[in-house]
């Protein structure tokens, strides 16, 4: 199966290990992700808090390009630019608006690409037994909070699962041998867009999270959004500050899981990348399996 | 050549503010029939139709029109004036100048002009006007009430104390409805089935009451006084002749199901009585769960029975009886929380609705009256109530305001502070409406004496944390977020229309609104009537309302029906099909497409060439002929046309409307 | 009263005449709700109330047409919503076949609509007959069928 | 085909002379070598005139209306599309069943006079146009059958002695192509149709031979003779006789037997078919195929209803 | 701050609702003030002026309050408000609005966020693609916040997230002229 690949400014950046460890797991899948040429910015807050226009002209360009290589169906890992996409794709496929973007980027717009994100894509397109096919390492025992952030499932237009109780990324944990957790605040606001102008607000919106993770006793999280994971991840020291209390929750990319569990290396994933260590709670669990 | 007269109304400023009247009445004297024509500022009032009456003796005039609001309103009232003016009611018309024309268009020059087409239409259609007369149907005098919640019961009693025989007629297989779920009723905390079961009782008791339950409306057929209805009677697998309701049965049955009118709280078993004071007391065998029904296992309740009363081969019976009136009384379902995904309504065993604490709250409930989490058992302390669950939410599709909830939270708030003094209980609220009689008393003292927390703003969001519900609001009067740990949330659930209620109105043939409560004849004026003659509204079937609305409404819709039945017979339709006799050559198209099969066939002999000679014509039945006017255009040759819509007629008005 | 005659001819504010046929118990009454609610719509439409929209004979559409309408429109009750229970299904059967023929015969098909309007849906009969209005403004008058004066 | 002519002279013969029948409805040699007119014979000696061949075109069913107060049976010969006729006259109740005596007979195939070149000698003629898209060559009820024709309610090829002939000259070929002239009206423009059909209804005379002739249109007295149900004047203006065939055509919706008659008498040549089958097509498109005159029970298109019928009135 | 004078504010600010409903698809006239949006609001705790009473702010009028107030700054426009919202007031859109015409009016109350935004679309606009080293490093300058998560810098290096070099797309001039058009679109202003 071969889709259209969206990586996204971050995950050339903050969010390089979400990049690794998504194109090594679609390799295992068989997914053939082809990254869309010289694809461009899709402008996150920035633009929608600017213009309008803007916020749909800039990924409007992404799908031109998309519609031009035959990629109509884009995946993306990222949940920023998935909402972005997602958003101008929904414009777009109204006739003025349509007209209106193409004039703005110059460029033809056909309406046919579909901007997709990458865990949609793994368990809507693929079999829960085909990804079973690849576990080597279950995950026994982890005890995983599975956190969409508010970008995948809302607004309701955009929104890949139920906006308040979603349970896409869940089933994929619970086919890797892991245990997610019952917990609410899985679709709360990290406050990614407000993690460099507001770091006081974005550090306690982030707090309440890992609070309520803790609370559903998870070992870890796991994420589809470089923006919840520089929060969660990074300003977790600052969290526990905050709070009062320690916390020590690795973050971990839900394809990193994935990863881990098809037995690839957790260098090779981008493991070492984390500010809250990551790797020892992964190794204990493998170990105890016998390998 | 007909003498019309024309008559246009001012109605006060309504269409004078946006029409020309007089210019209206003025060019009215030149069409063509119309011998004297003027303008008055009320019509409709008695001066006006004064007016009338005198100009139709001083000008001879042979019928009328009237340009004024709309005749669906006031065609009765111009026609009983023609009748005191000594004209046959059917020779005048009524034009709408106000709904169609003054109100809906604010150009006084275009308003004017399409008045003036308006009148030459009707004028037209008037000068082709015929003397009608209507004829008389027998009725039958019987009454059936559909639904024996409060309304359907209280109809049952008023119409039966009336002197009528009556069918209270319910679905389930005790009558009662939903007030028997109910714990305490509010303003007064009376106990529910303490002022309910004596009027079931009396409504089983009453000699003029025949009780069917576990029974359904399958078909309706005929019209006004003689409905023919098909009731399916589902077979009970019970003999009730010999049952005595010792309960034996029940207590044996080994199949456990999770009871409705316990509102899945408690079981009850396959063999069942709903709740103590269900009437009739007998027991009913759930074929879906019953194991012998099932797979031929088991068939404990028949051995056990003293008195031989359990029959598994009882069939459902269909009978068809005929009636003169019916009344809908078939109440509404608990909106559906499991809608909002946010509450975790349907998710958290925790988070209920208002029908369940009654179940909870009630002495003969799962929990013997003793409040107690559905999750684990334990007593709640800190309980929150969320109002407007289901209603006022366009989002859920539910714009409306369901009227009886605010008044039953506060009413649960004041009991649970009265079962436990030391629980405290917190109200999210919009607004609260408390508009019925000592309704603002019973709020307040609510908040006065029973500690009620009353906290205005809608809950965005519930947690589950461990054992414990975190509820995330925010108070908009302050203005800031706010967060209640609660042992348990009680969700104000609007009220919905029946799920089937929608197929029940096409089986009667009544109008529904765009949500499934059915339409009255008019919001303020009729509100039991239907626009299907002989069919009546009671209790919430009509729409959100509390006890006390329900009951009146209930009396008023028995006044309705023995009004029908005390006539003994019915005037019927004056404008209705007539076939001509000579041009009709008995092909009997009229027949297939006749809705209330008002159309036979006769034979007429007629001379042909000095011999007699019989052949076969169409022949409507006054009586059944509701006027639609279908037959009318499957008859090729026009033999078939509608007094008062004839194909003349409608010609005419077409000319009239062309005419430039 | 000529004035008001002349007014009506000149050219550039031509004023479409559409003749409707609306069953008393839903379209009418939905008419009569738009009148309650105050809507405003174009005067171009003036109703016939019929008994029911399966009294409404194609004769009549073709009188209407050949007497200079310049659209017709058929409106009743939704089917199953029919006060006297199967008149529209017979409507629904007729005009199906009705509209096609009138187009087949050269009608455009904006000069001929037959509707579902119920007595709740004021909105709609207002944007009926708005669109109507200003769709037949545009065609200009309906020379078709029309009997030569 | 001449021993089929002497059966049909043997049995009208035997039947009027034992009295079973008072008349009988059939055709006989004309004038001229292409023309077999309609023949009524109420005397057994008379059975000798009668004949049958590729020119006996007329559909006599409609001639049985002026039977209708009578109490006389009459026999009547039927070729495929007049015995929808029969069953049309019937389910109407314009005709009683026991008062006519259905022969059905095999059909080779009519021919199209206006082809003839050679008013004295035979030549060969095409095919009429409604022959070649016949699909039901063989009665649909008869009481007898001569020239071993079978009753049939379902379309198909002919049967008979003259089926071979019949195939041969290509009865049935067009089967499938009987709505290609209203695809190619529905083609044009809308301006294109009304021009079309304007010059159409300005050649009508109001001579109501199309209304005579159809089995259908079976009223006792039919709207357009009387004005003084106005609906319409009786003079042949254009808009008249637009609504005139418009009104004809919806009255006959669903009951039209596709016989054809009614354009080969119309002394205008008015293409009226064109207007029935364009009904028909959409009749078959929105409410399921139906052929008029061949089902005694089936109610007609516009005598029912499905809950599920196409909406478009939204 | 005295009573305010309904008969003035309402009127005066009917322009500015009416712009919110035709441009920003977002009716005031339908919210009830029940609160649901605030309440939900994952920001509220660190507003002055939860969403709601912002609403209520334009709803009466007090359209500068509304535009100069802090709390705009701090929605992470998660959407949780509009979704949530019943009467489909789309309180999101409303918060996105008030940003983008607080900018177009000069009124800006976070000057930071501005000059992030600004910065951020610099960026995009010149490289096709966000440098985030570039972004933060300048914000930081320009915001005076010399040393803001400095300490997480060598962590991040060695992690190699921090890419110094900017990555440029080959047709940077389509991303450029994007920028252009849509503010020709807009009539220049900034």
């Amino acid at each position: 199966m071969k889709y259209g690949f969206y990586p996204g400014c971050s995950l050339h950046g903050t969010g390089i290990e979400y990049g690794m460890s998504t194109t090594v797991v679609a390799k295992k899948l068989d997914i053939n992700l082809v990254e869309i040429p010289d694809w461009n910015c899709c402008g996150a807050s920035s633009a929608h808090n600017t213009d309008p226009l803007l916020a749909k002209a800039l990924p409007a360009r992404n799908l031109a390009l998309a519609e031009q290589y035959g990629l109509n169906d884009i995946a993306i890992p990222c949940a920023a630019c998935y909402q972005r996409l997602k958003m101008s794709e929904l414009a777009v496929q109204k006739e003025e608006t349509r007209e209106e973007i193409s004039e703005i980027i110059e460029m033809n717009l056909k309406g046919k690409a579909r901007a997709r994100s990458i865990l949609e894509v793994f368990s809507n397109d693929l079999s829960e037994e085909r990804i079973r096919e690849e576990v080597v390492k279950p995950l026994t025992g982890l005890k995983v909070a599975c956190y969409y952030g508010c970008l995948l499932v809302k607004p309701p237009e955009v929104a890949i699962d139920s906006t308040e109780h979603p349970l896409m990324m869940d089933r994929i944990i619970t086919t890797l041998g892991g245990t997610p957790v019952e917990w609410d605040y899985k679709t709360e606001c990290c406050g990614g867009a407000l993690s460099l102008t507001r770091v006081d607000a974005a550090v306690m919106m982030t707090a309440k999270i890992l609070h309520y993770a803790k609370l559903a006793g998870a070992d870890c999280i796991a994420t589809p959004c470089p923006l919840c994971t520089s929060n969660l991840d990074m300003r977790q020291k600052a969290a526990e500050k905050a709070l009062g209390i320690s916390i020590n929750l690795p973050v971990y990319y839900f394809t990193e899981l994935m990863g881990t569990a098809f037995g690839i290396a957790p260098n090779e994933l981008g493991l070492d990348k984390h500010f809250v260590e990551a790797k020892s709670l992964l190794q204990n669990i493998s170990a105890p399996a016998g390998q | 050549m007909k003498r019309i007269g024309v008559f246009v109304c001012h109605c006060g400023t309504n269409i004078a503010n946006t029409v020309h009247c007089d210019q209206v009445a003025e060019v009215a004297k030149d069409f063509p029939g119309v011998v004297y024509s003027c303008d008055y500022k009320y019509m409709c009032a008695e001066p006006g139709q004064q007016l009338i009456q005198d100009a139709v003796r001083e000008h001879n005039l042979d019928g009328y029109v009237v340009a004024a609001c709309s005749p669906r309103m006031h065609e009765p009232t111009f026609r009983k004036c023609a009748e005191r003016a000594g004209l046959n009611p059917y020779m005048i018309e009524q034009v709408n100048i106000r709904e169609q024309c003054s109100w809906v268009h604010a150009d006084k020059e275009k308003g004017t002009e399409k008045s003036i087409d308006l009148l030459r239409m009707a004028v037209a259609k008037a000068r082709k006007n015929e003397p009608l007369s209507s004829s008389t149907i027998p009725v039958t005098k019987r009454a059936l009430v559909i639904g024996a919640g409060i309304a359907g019961i209280q109809t049952a009693i008023d119409i039966a104390d009336n002197g009528f025989q009556v069918t209270l007629l319910d679905r389930e297989h005790s009558i009662g409805g939903r007030m028997a779920q109910v714990d305490k009723t509010f303003p007064t905390l009376d106990c529910s089935a303490c002022i309910l079961t004596p009027k079931m009782v009396e409504a089983a008791q009453h000699p003029n009451i025949e009780m069917v339950t576990y029974a359904e409306v399958t078909a309706v057929d005929g019209f006004v006084g003689n409905f023919d209805v098909t009731i399916r009677k589902k077979a009970r697998y019970v003999d009730f002749d010999k049952c005595t309701g010792c309960g034996a049965c029940q207590e044996k049955c080994p199949k456990k199901v999770s009871s409705e009118f316990e509102m899945g709280l408690g079981p009850r078993k396959a063999i069942y009585v709903p709740f103590p004071q269900a009437v009739p007391n007998k027991p009913v065998i759930d074929a879906e769960h019953c194991r012998y029904l099932l797979d031929g296992k088991c068939g404990v309740c028949k051995k056990i029975c003293p008195t031989e009363a359990v029959d598994y081969e009882q069939k459902d019976e269909v009978i068809v009886e005929r009636y003169g009136s019916i009344v809908v009384a078939t109440g509404f379902d608990q909106f559906d929380i499991s809608k909002y995904e946010e509450y975790g309504a349907g998710r958290y065993p925790d988070v209920i609705t208002g029908l369940h604490l009654e179940r909870l709250m009630n002495a003969s409930g799962p929990t013997a009256g003793k409040i107690k989490r559905p999750s684990d058992g334990k007593v709640p302390e800190k309980i929150v109530f969320i109002k407007c669950v289901g209603s006022r939410d366009e989002a859920k599709g539910r714009p409306y305001c369901s009227k009886a909830c605010c008044m039953y939270v506060a009413k649960h708030a004041t009991l649970i502070k009265e079962k436990m003094p030391q629980s405290k209980s917190y109200i999210f609220y919009m607004d609260v409406r408390t508009g019925g009689k000592s309704y603002e008393e019973f709020y307040k003292r609510t908040q006065e004496q029973y500690d009620g927390q009353y906290i205005r703003g809608r809950v965005s969001k519930i947690f589950q944390v461990g054992d414990k519900l975190i509820v995330r609001g925010e108070d908009s009067l302050i203005g800031r977020p706010v967060e209640i740990e609660a042992d348990l949330v009680v969700l104000a659930a609007g009220m919905e229309p029946r799920a089937d209620a929608v197929a029940l109105a096409r089986t009667l043939g009544i109008s529904y609104d765009q949500h499934g409560w059915y339409t009255e004849a008019h919001p303020k004026l009729q509100p039991i009537e239907t626009h299907t003659a002989g069919i009546y509204l009671a209790g919430v079937c009509q729409g959100p309302k509390d006890i006390p609305e329900s009951v009146a409404q209930a009396s008023a819709a028995a006044v309705k029906a023995t009004g029908l039945l005390s006539k003994g017979e019915l005037t019927s339709e004056a404008m209705i099909a007539e076939c001509n006799e000579a041009v009709c050559a008995g092909c009997g198209l009229c027949i297939s497409v006749c809705p209330y099969k008002a159309i036979e066939k006769k034979k007429v002999s007629e001379r042909v060439h000095g011999q007699m000679k019989e052949r076969v014509v169409a022949v409507v039945n006054p009586g059944l002929c509701q006027g639609c006017g279908a037959c009318t255009v499957n008859c090729p040759s026009s033999a078939m046309n509608i007094n008062g819509f004839t194909n003349e007629q409608i010609l005419a008005e077409v000319d009239a409307l062309c005419q430039r | 009263m000529s004035t008001v005659e002349d007014k009506k001819q000149t050219a550039q504010d031509w004023e479409p005449n559409i003749v409707g046929f609306a069953c008393n118990w839903c379209t009418y009454a939905g008419a009569d709700l738009a009148g309650l609610s105050r809507m405003q719509y174009p005067p171009n439409v003036k109703l016939i109330r019929v008994p029911c929209s399966g009294r409404t004979n194609p004769q009549f559409v073709l009188r209407a047409f050949q007497k200079g309408a310049d659209a017709v429109l058929v409106a009743g009750c939704h089917p199953g919503d029919c006060h006297y229970s199967t008149g529209n299904y017979f409507t629904r059967r007729r005009y199906l076949l009705m509209q096609r023929l009138l187009e087949y015969m050269g009608i455009d098909p904006r000069r001929f609509q037959a509707r579902w309007i119920s007595g709740s849906e004021a909105p709609k009969f207002r944007d009926v007959v708005t669109q109507m209005s200003e769709e037949v403004k545009a065609l200009g008058p309906n020379k078709k069928l029309r009997e030569e004066l | 085909m001449n021993s089929l002519i002497k059966e049909m002279q043997a049995l009208a013969q035997e039947l009027l002379a034992s009295g079973e029948v008072k008349g009988v409805f059939g055709w006989t040699k004309g004038s001229r070598w292409y023309l077999t007119p309609p023949l009524f014979i109420q005397k057994a000696e008379d059975a000798i005139k009668l004949h049958y061949d590729e020119f006996a075109i007329n559909n006599l069913t409609s001639l049985l209306l002026d039977y209708r107060n009578s109490d006389d049976k009459i026999a009547i010969f039927v070729k495929g599309c007049d015995s929808r006729g029969i069953l049309r006259l019937i389910q109407d109740k314009q005709v009683n069943p026991e008062k006519v005596l259905v022969i059905g007979l095999p059909c080779p195939g009519m021919v199209d006079k206006e082809a003839v070149k050679d008013q004295r000698h035979v030549h060969d003629l095409p095919l009429l146009r409604k022959c070649q898209e016949c699909r039901y060559p063989n009665p649909v009820l008869a009481d007898r059958t001569l020239g071993d024709v079978q009753v049939t309610k379902e379309p198909g090829v002919p049967i008979g002695i003259t089926a071979e002939r019949a195939i041969q000259k290509g009865v049935g070929s067009k089967g499938k192509e009987r709505y290609q002239e209203v695809k190619e009206i529905e083609a044009l423009s809308a301006d294109e149709k009304y021009a079309f059909w304007q010059k159409q209804h300005e050649k009508c005379l109001r001579c109501y031979a199309c209304r005579n002739i159809c089995p259908a249109c079976n009223c006792r007295e039919c709207i357009f003779e009387s004005d003084k149900k106005g609906w319409v004047n009786k003079a042949a203006t254009t808009t008249d006789n637009a609504f005139f065939g418009i009104t004809r055509a919806m009255h006959v919706a669903g009951r039209c037997v596709d016989c054809g008659e009614c354009e080969r008498v119309c002394p205008a040549g008015i293409p009226i078919m064109k207007i029935n089958r364009k009904i028909m097509q959409d009749i078959d498109e929105l409410f399921g195929t139906y052929d008029a005159g061949t089902d005694l029970e089936e109610a007609g298109p516009l005598n029912h209803f499905k809950l599920d019928d196409p909406e478009e009135f939204l | 701050m005295g009573s305010i004078q309904l008969s003035n504010t309402v009127p005066d600010s009917d322009e500015f609702r009416a712009l919110l409903k035709k441009e920003y698809e977002s009716d005031l006239s339908l919210c009830y003030q029940c609160g649901k949006c605030s309440a939900g609001c994952p920001a509220a705790f660190a507003m002055e002026n939860t969403v709601r009473q912002i609403i209520r702010m334009v709803q009466l009028g007090l359209t500068k309050e509304a535009l100069t107030t802090y709390s705009i700054w701090v929605c992470a426009s998660c959407e949780t408000c509009s979704t949530r919202c019943p009467r489909h007031v789309e309180p999101a859109k409303v918060m996105e609005a008030l940003r983008i015409e607080a900018k177009k009016a000069g009124l800006v109350a976070d000057k930071r966020a501005d000059l992030f935004n600004d910065l951020f679309l610099q960026s995009v606009s010149n490289h096709g693609r966000l440098h985030e080293v570039g972004l933060i490093m300048r914000y930081n300058l320009l915001s005076g916040q010399w040393f803001k998560d400095a300490m997480l810098a060598p962590s991040m290096m060695m992690q190699g997230k921090l890419k110094v070099l900017p990555e440029s797309i080959k047709n940077k001039e389509a991303v450029a002229k994007i920028f252009k058009n849509v503010q020709k679109k807009r009539g220049g202003q900034k």
